[in-house]
């Protein structure tokens, strides 16, 4: 849906991050998760289940390239290869091809035990809301998944969704939540839930000269509420976590909020001296931190080998 | 013969159920009835040497079923109507529906106006079969279609014949249960697609053949041993089912299916008519007193639901760890028992998943809901 | 005399010129935000072509989704009405149209004169309209014309899960991973759209002749999958596209349209009281 | 100049008032010690009304249209009922306006969710049992619940054992309502009862009849409020006289001056199904073209009674009266109710075949003298839409032009009223070939 020549509005940042405080070679087990993804891409790479390195990219259109493309990333600013990794899970849309795992966990079993391991143990709803998918998580203490749901058969209201948004509209999609409330009053939401519909509806919209920003709000609305519905079918427990690049924008947050009545968790580190430092919270590796914490679990329990060659 | 032996042969008789009776026809020369809805009682159709056959689908996109029912309708009946108007059943002698759900009744309406099939018989099952009230009627009904058929057939139907056809249907019925008893072990010896082939091909085939192969697979499956885990034991819950590769994936990512309830599987057979001299009133306790279809069920002073404590005890005899609940898309009967029996299954510890089924799956889409949902019943491994 | 169409549709503005029934100019460019603004724009660019001033033409007739919106037109027709005419125009023979455009697949019946008989669309989904072809050619990292051009060399169906252009995309993409051949998957995507497109139209009914117009009628991929699915001969005009705005233009050249005209403002009127 | 004479309905205030008076009744029945009562438009009516002292009933579909009517409540006791209770979007549209009416205990006319005392219902469409026992379980379960069959077969079909299956439930259901309530069921009342049922079935049907009559003394958009009265408690006397003494004398008035219920009357259209209730607008529109909705199996028959006669006709079914019929006692009663519904009431014919329904249409097409049909595709009710398809086609044979939309009586997400429109325009001004004759 984007022709290459434009100005490629949707392309949101990528990002890669190394924790100077983490000397991998003093550590017993390197673990790594690689959430390959329908648009997004991460690799978390962890030691003794603590954070070490992470990578946030875009998906092409081959796994296996995604995949090797968020790794590197991730390590070009460490020594550690991926020789030294002990054990990889891959997630995510493209789980069963990524080259380097050792095994696949899905995305949701994922993102609930990241949530966990971002957010803490109180959390017992968590909302990822993907690319291609939205997918609401009950979940217990340890972030295991009690129950779950997942969009209709239709893209509606999803990462890709807003994407497609963001070319036509022609607003860097990372600002649309903030534009979104630059705003006389709350405009009627769009109502068209099919992506490539919601498209004409908002041309018509600039067409009758409605401000941008009322439409980035009337967008915005439009997808809070179809999650609202799921979230409703899945029955909401608090505490509440947002997961995933849809979770970076504050303008369904801040609308899903107020329809569910309900405030999400900050987006701070749990773990306090990870707070602390100051490191950067990114809501979109919460599946590669459960991979790789499930990686980690899996050689701690026994149920794996060690995968390590140097 | 080895179980897979048999096992094939019923996935043959599936693969080519259109070659199979019409070639019946030339052996028996008796006559092909197709039906819609697993009311019909093959009991009389048996009785008078009429070879029942379900009208299936062909899982493809019921584009010549459009112009009759448009996209409201459950793309199963749509889907079967879509074969009969491709005319892929023209060897049928006649066809039949009865009183059930509204989606097929659609496809049936518009076959018998558009489908050049000889001979349809409407047979009005009573909704209310938890009334005693609806024995006596069904009994009455019976008698008419008996009529029918012996009109139709041109051979009265003798009571000797009924009490064979009766036979035909119970040993069926009998036999099949005893394969399902194997299901019970810790690994069974044979899978959910497997044993829900099984069922189609009696849905398809006579009975009297289908009889004869059960019997050599009920001698056979104690020596069979599959080479696969069987994971989570799972049950499938639903309405109608024919979607094999679904079936397949999911036994393919981790779980074994070692019980249903669905009109493909057990709620198809799992209840024996009573003999009695009353023959037709004999079957007609039969028809009212089976697993119902969720749109019959409902009593005459509370709002329980009998298949409910069925669903549940098979799940507890089967030693089931999950529920996969799925539906026809625009399915009332289901749709509408579904929300209820979730809340129960799951009050009593059974977790579930739902699947809203078309005829062409996604199975790709489906996968990861399944894996996940696997996941969540046995990820203690996962956790430190 | 001479007349002008102009067919004003949810990507493209088609317009036709023509005198005394042949056609004088044509001109084609996309609709944009602003589409008023294009029909303006791309009606001067015809009169150049055409050699010709405002005054010259005798009547305007507006047409498509947004038709209406044509300020400077005498008359609007229904997009239905205007394909009627054009096809009825070029191929007497037609009994049974097939527009596909980019958002819109459609069916129509016409009688000998080219009366609307039964008229049938897709559901408000992308599957089955043009947009979901470009979206899976984008996909497929290939241009529409070459996609048309790989699926006629293949020989496999593939049956597709055309269920939402985005999901159809990821489809598109496992095919790929599967490293199925580009030209089976360019079928796939054909086949699929055919389908939806053809149960659409056996709800008015196939009727011989049966014409495909509108911008994915230029696309041999697709026809061809048509032509499988229905299993029935698919007649395309020159210029496609055009014709319904040719329909337009013979419109004008034809009809007093004044309680068309009529038609359409309450028709606005009626959508803004059920705004309101 | 418009072509005919034209009024509005000197009864419809009259139809007003005792709509409002009903759903009154039900909610204040508690505070006078009434009993409450769940059941459907279909529901024999006549029996739980004939149980000692004062009784009220709801009945499930009207009030489902009436907050379909009003897409902010519809829209909002719809995903409640998809949301909290996780029902399936595409299930009938006034059930899911209701479910969620209680899951949120909202009463659409004022206050908390008056809870029945208990259910009387009968089934033949898949959801009409299964509508109210859910119901049931969301208001906690405890609601004494009575169903019974009336799928019983087609009304040429319809013989003793039939008559008898339904008959030998109404007397289940007599001993339900009477351990259930401690009350008694008075005969007289009944008797009652099932007369004032057959006067509205079959006066409706005489003023069904009168349409034939060229210029439509009624139309569709007018008839929905009228019919509504009988499928709320068609045993009420009040109820009985206004079809008998009130709305069939005026009609038959209006028809021999010639009054017309569109002045510009030029196109009769054979409708079908309920109309997007939303929505009523789309028949102003096709005013404007003289084009009158002016009859349909559904308006006809969804109470009404009618009979096939000697020739062939679609004629009302004979009145008690007519019949020369008095009723003696309970059990003549209740057969006389199960007779006239079964034998009369057309409706359930699409249950039984599209060759029924086509039957029926093509006989109404005919005596009617329809010009065309507008067939609304209705998503939300799968017992009406029963063969809709068909009857396109099957009236398309008849030589008559057809157009469908596809829409949803009261879900309001699924009608795009923008395309409908857009569908009209084409039909009426290119199929039709009609210009437009009002503002």
């Amino acid at each position: 849906m984007v022709e290459a020549k434009k100005v490629e509005y949707w392309r949101w940042p990528e990002a890669s991050w190394v924790n100077p405080d983490i000397d991998w070679q003093k550590g017993k087990l390197v673990t790594v998760g690689v959430d390959v993804g329908s648009v997004s891409s991460q690799a978390v790479i962890m030691v003794d289940g603590q954070l070490y390195a992470y990578s946030n990219t875009r998906t092409g259109s081959d796994s296996p390239d995604s995949a090797w493309k968020c790794v590197n990333m991730a390590l070009k600013d460490s020594n550690l290869k991926v020789d030294n990794v002990d054990y990889c899970i891959g997630t995510g849309y493209g789980r069963v091809n990524v080259p380097m795992a050792q095994q696949a966990i899905t995305e949701i079993a994922c993102h609930a035990r990241g949530a966990n391991f971002l957010y803490g143990p109180e959390i017992r709803t968590v909302l990822d809301m993907g690319g291609q998918d939205c997918k609401a998580i009950r979940c217990d203490e340890r972030g295991k998944v009690t129950k779950f749901m997942m969009n209709d058969k239709c893209a509606a209201g999803t990462g890709r969704g807003m994407e497609v948004f963001a070319d036509l509209i022609r607003v860097p999609v990372w600002e649309i939540g903030s534009r979104s409330f630059q705003i006389e009053k709350e405009p009627p939401m769009i109502s068209s839930t099919c992506v490539v519909f919601a498209k004409t509806e908002v041309v018509g919209l600039l067409q009758e000269g409605v401000p941008e920003n009322d439409i980035m709000a009337a967008y915005c609305a439009a997808m809070a509420h179809r999650i609202t519905e799921l979230l409703n079918r899945l029955g909401m427990e608090e505490k509440f976590a947002i997961t995933g690049g849809i979770a970076k924008n504050e303008g369904v947050v801040k609308r899903l909020e107020k329809e569910l009545g309900v405030k999400a968790a900050d987006k701070v580190w749990y773990d306090p001296n990870m707070r602390d430092k100051g490191l950067p919270f990114d809501t979109q590796i919460a599946g590669g931190i459960g991979a790789a914490l499930f990686a980690f679990a899996m050689l701690e329990r026994g149920k794996a080998q060690s995968a390590r060659k140097a | 013969m080895e179980a897979s032996e048999i096992l094939k042969q019923f996935s043959d008789v599936w693969e080519l159920r259109h070659e199979y009776a019409k070639d019946w026809k030339q052996k028996r020369g008796g006559k092909v009835l197709g039906y819609f809805c697993t009311y019909a009682p093959e009991e009389v159709l048996y009785a008078a040497n009429v070879l029942p056959v379900r009208i299936l689908g062909g899982h493809e996109a019921p584009t010549l079923a459009t112009p009759h029912m448009f996209d409201m309708w459950c793309p199963f009946s749509r889907d079967c109507l879509n074969q009969g108007l491709q005319g892929k059943y023209d060897y049928l002698d006649g066809i039949m529906a009865t009183n059930s759900c509204l989606h097929p009744r659609q496809a049936f309406g518009a076959w018998t106006v558009h489908v050049p099939t000889p001979w349809n018989y409407w047979f009005v099952m009573p909704n209310a079969v938890r009334s005693p009230r609806a024995r006596k009627f069904l009994r009455g009904e019976l008698e008419e279609f008996k009529k029918a058929i012996e009109e139709w057939t041109g051979a009265k139907i003798t009571d000797k014949e009924l009490d064979e056809g009766i036979d035909i249907m119970n040993t069926n019925r009998r036999l099949m249960k005893q394969v399902y008893e194997f299901r019970k072990a810790d690994n069974p010896p044979i899978t959910g697609s497997e044993a829900m082939t099984m069922v189609w091909a009696s849905q398809l085939m006579d009975k009297r053949e289908h009889n004869d192969l059960l019997k050599q697979l009920v001698d056979a499956l104690p020596q069979r041993k599959l080479d696969r885990d069987t994971g989570v034991r799972l049950m499938i819950v639903g309405s109608e089912n024919d979607d094999r590769p679904f079936m397949e994936m999911v036994e393919t990512v981790g779980g074994t299916f070692v019980i249903d309830d669905h009109c493909t599987g057990s709620r198809y057979f799992w209840d024996e008519v009573t003999p009695d001299n009353d023959r037709l009133q004999a079957i007609a306790n039969r028809y009212c007193d089976r697993v119902p279809c969720p749109n019959k069920d409902w009593g005459m002073e509370d709002i329980s639901r009998k298949r409910f404590t069925h669903i549940l005890k098979l799940a507890q005899d089967y030693g089931v760890q999950g529920v996969i609940l799925v539906q026809q898309k625009f399915c009332d009967p289901h749709e509408l028992d579904i929300p209820s029996l979730r809340r129960y299954l799951e009050s009593n510890g059974i977790p579930c998943y739902f699947l809203e089924f078309e005829v062409t799956v996604p199975v790709g889409q489906f996968r990861i809901r399944v894996e996940a949902f696997l996941e969540q019943i046995q990820a203690e491994e996962l956790f430190v | 005399m001479i007349f002008a169409g102009i067919d004003v549709g949810g990507k493209n503005v088609h317009i036709v010129i023509t005198k005394d029934g042949t056609i004088l100019a044509k001109v084609e460019g996309p609709t944009g935000i602003n589409k008023a603004e294009a029909a303006e724009k791309l009606y001067e660019e015809a009169l150049k072509k055409a050699g010709l001033k405002r005054g010259d033409i005798s009547r305007v007739v507006a047409t498509g989704s947004s038709g209406s919106r044509v300020a400077f037109a005498d008359g609007v027709i229904p997009d239905a009405a205007a394909d009627a005419r054009g096809v009825i125009k070029l191929i007497p023979s037609a009994r049974t149209i097939i527009d596909v455009g980019a958002e819109e697949g459609r069916a129509i019946k016409i009688g000998p004169e080219g009366r609307v008989l039964d008229f049938a669309i897709n559901e408000r989904c992308a599957a089955g309209t043009g947009t979901f072809v470009d979206t899976m050619s984008r996909a497929l990292e290939v241009s529409v014309e070459e996609m048309a051009k790989l699926s006629l060399q293949s020989t496999r169906s593939i049956p597709m899960n055309a269920q939402c252009a985005v999901f159809g995309e990821s489809e598109v993409v496992s095919l790929i991973h599967q490293k199925t051949p580009k030209h089976d998957i360019a079928r796939a995507v054909h086949d699929a759209i055919a389908g939806r497109v053809s149960s659409v139209a056996r709800i008015v009914g196939l009727e011989k002749d049966v014409v495909m117009i509108g911008g994915v009628a230029k696309n041999t991929g697709f026809t061809e999958s048509l032509k499988r699915d229905i299993g029935m001969d698919v007649n395309v005009p020159d210029d496609p596209e055009f014709v319904s705005a040719l329909g337009a233009a013979t419109a004008a050249a034809t009809g007093v349209l004044e309680e068309k005209v009529e038609a359409k403002v309450v028709e606005k009127e009626m959508i803004e009281e059920g705004k309101s | 100049m418009a072509k005919y004479k034209t009024k509005g309905l000197d009864c419809w205030n009259r139809a007003k008032e005792l709509r409002a008076k009903y759903y009154k009744d039900y909610k204040e029945a508690h505070d006078r010690g009434a009993l409450r009562w769940e059941g459907g438009a279909w529901s024999f009516d006549a029996i739980p009304q004939a149980l000692e002292g004062e009784v009220h009933g709801l009945t499930e579909e009207p009030y489902g249209a009436s907050i379909g009517a009003n897409p902010e409540l519809q829209v909002r006791y719809q995903e409640a009922a998809e949301g909290k209770w996780g029902c399936a979007r595409d299930l009938c549209a006034y059930l899911r306006n209701y479910w969620g009416s209680i899951v949120l205990n909202e009463f659409a006319y004022g206050g908390e969710w008056p809870k029945a005392d208990f259910i009387f219902q009968n089934h033949i469409c898949c959801s009409h049992a299964k509508w109210l026992q859910v119901a049931a379980e969301i208001e906690g379960g405890n609601i004494p619940f009575f169903c019974f069959d009336v799928g019983a077969g087609a009304y040429d079909k319809i013989g003793e054992r039939q008559i008898n299956y339904v008959v030998e439930q109404l007397y289940d259901g007599i001993d339900f309502l009477e351990k259930v309530t401690k009350r008694k069921i008075d005969d007289e009342k009944l008797i009652q009862n099932v007369k004032n049922t057959y006067d509205s079935a079959c006066y409706w049907a005489k003023a069904c009849e009168l349409n034939q009559a060229i210029p439509a003394p009624l139309d569709e958009k007018t008839m929905f409020s009228l019919y509504v009265l009988g499928t709320l408690e068609k045993s009420h006397k009040d109820i009985a006289h206004f079809y008998k003494d009130e709305l069939y004398p005026e009609v038959k008035d209006r028809v021999a001056n010639k009054i017309a219920a569109v002045a510009d009357e030029q196109c009769r259209v054979l409708g079908d199904s309920q109309p997007p209730w939303g929505f009523l607008r789309i028949f102003r529109y096709l005013e404007k073209y003289g084009i009158v909705s002016i009859a349909s199996l559904y308006t006809f028959s969804l109470i009404g009674w009618w009979t096939i006669d000697k020739a062939g006709k679609l004629v009302p079914y004979p009145t008690l009266e007519e019949q020369g019929i008095t009723i003696k006692d309970r059990d003549h009663a209740l057969r006389l109710l199960a007779e006239g519904e079964l034998k009369g009431k057309l409706m359930w014919v699409p249950f039984y075949g599209a060759k029924y329904k086509n039957d029926i249409i093509t006989k109404i097409a005919k005596q009617w003298k329809c010009d065309a049909s507008i067939i609304h595709l209705n998503r939300g009710c799968e017992g009406t839409a029963q063969h809709q398809m068909e009857m396109k086609i099957a009236v398309q044979n008849l030589g008559l032009p057809v157009m469908t939309f596809e829409g949803n009586m009261a879900d309001e997400r699924e009608f795009d009223e923008g395309r409908t429109t857009r569908f009209i325009d084409l039909f009426v001004t290119e199929t039709l070939g009609l210009k437009k004759v009002a503002d």
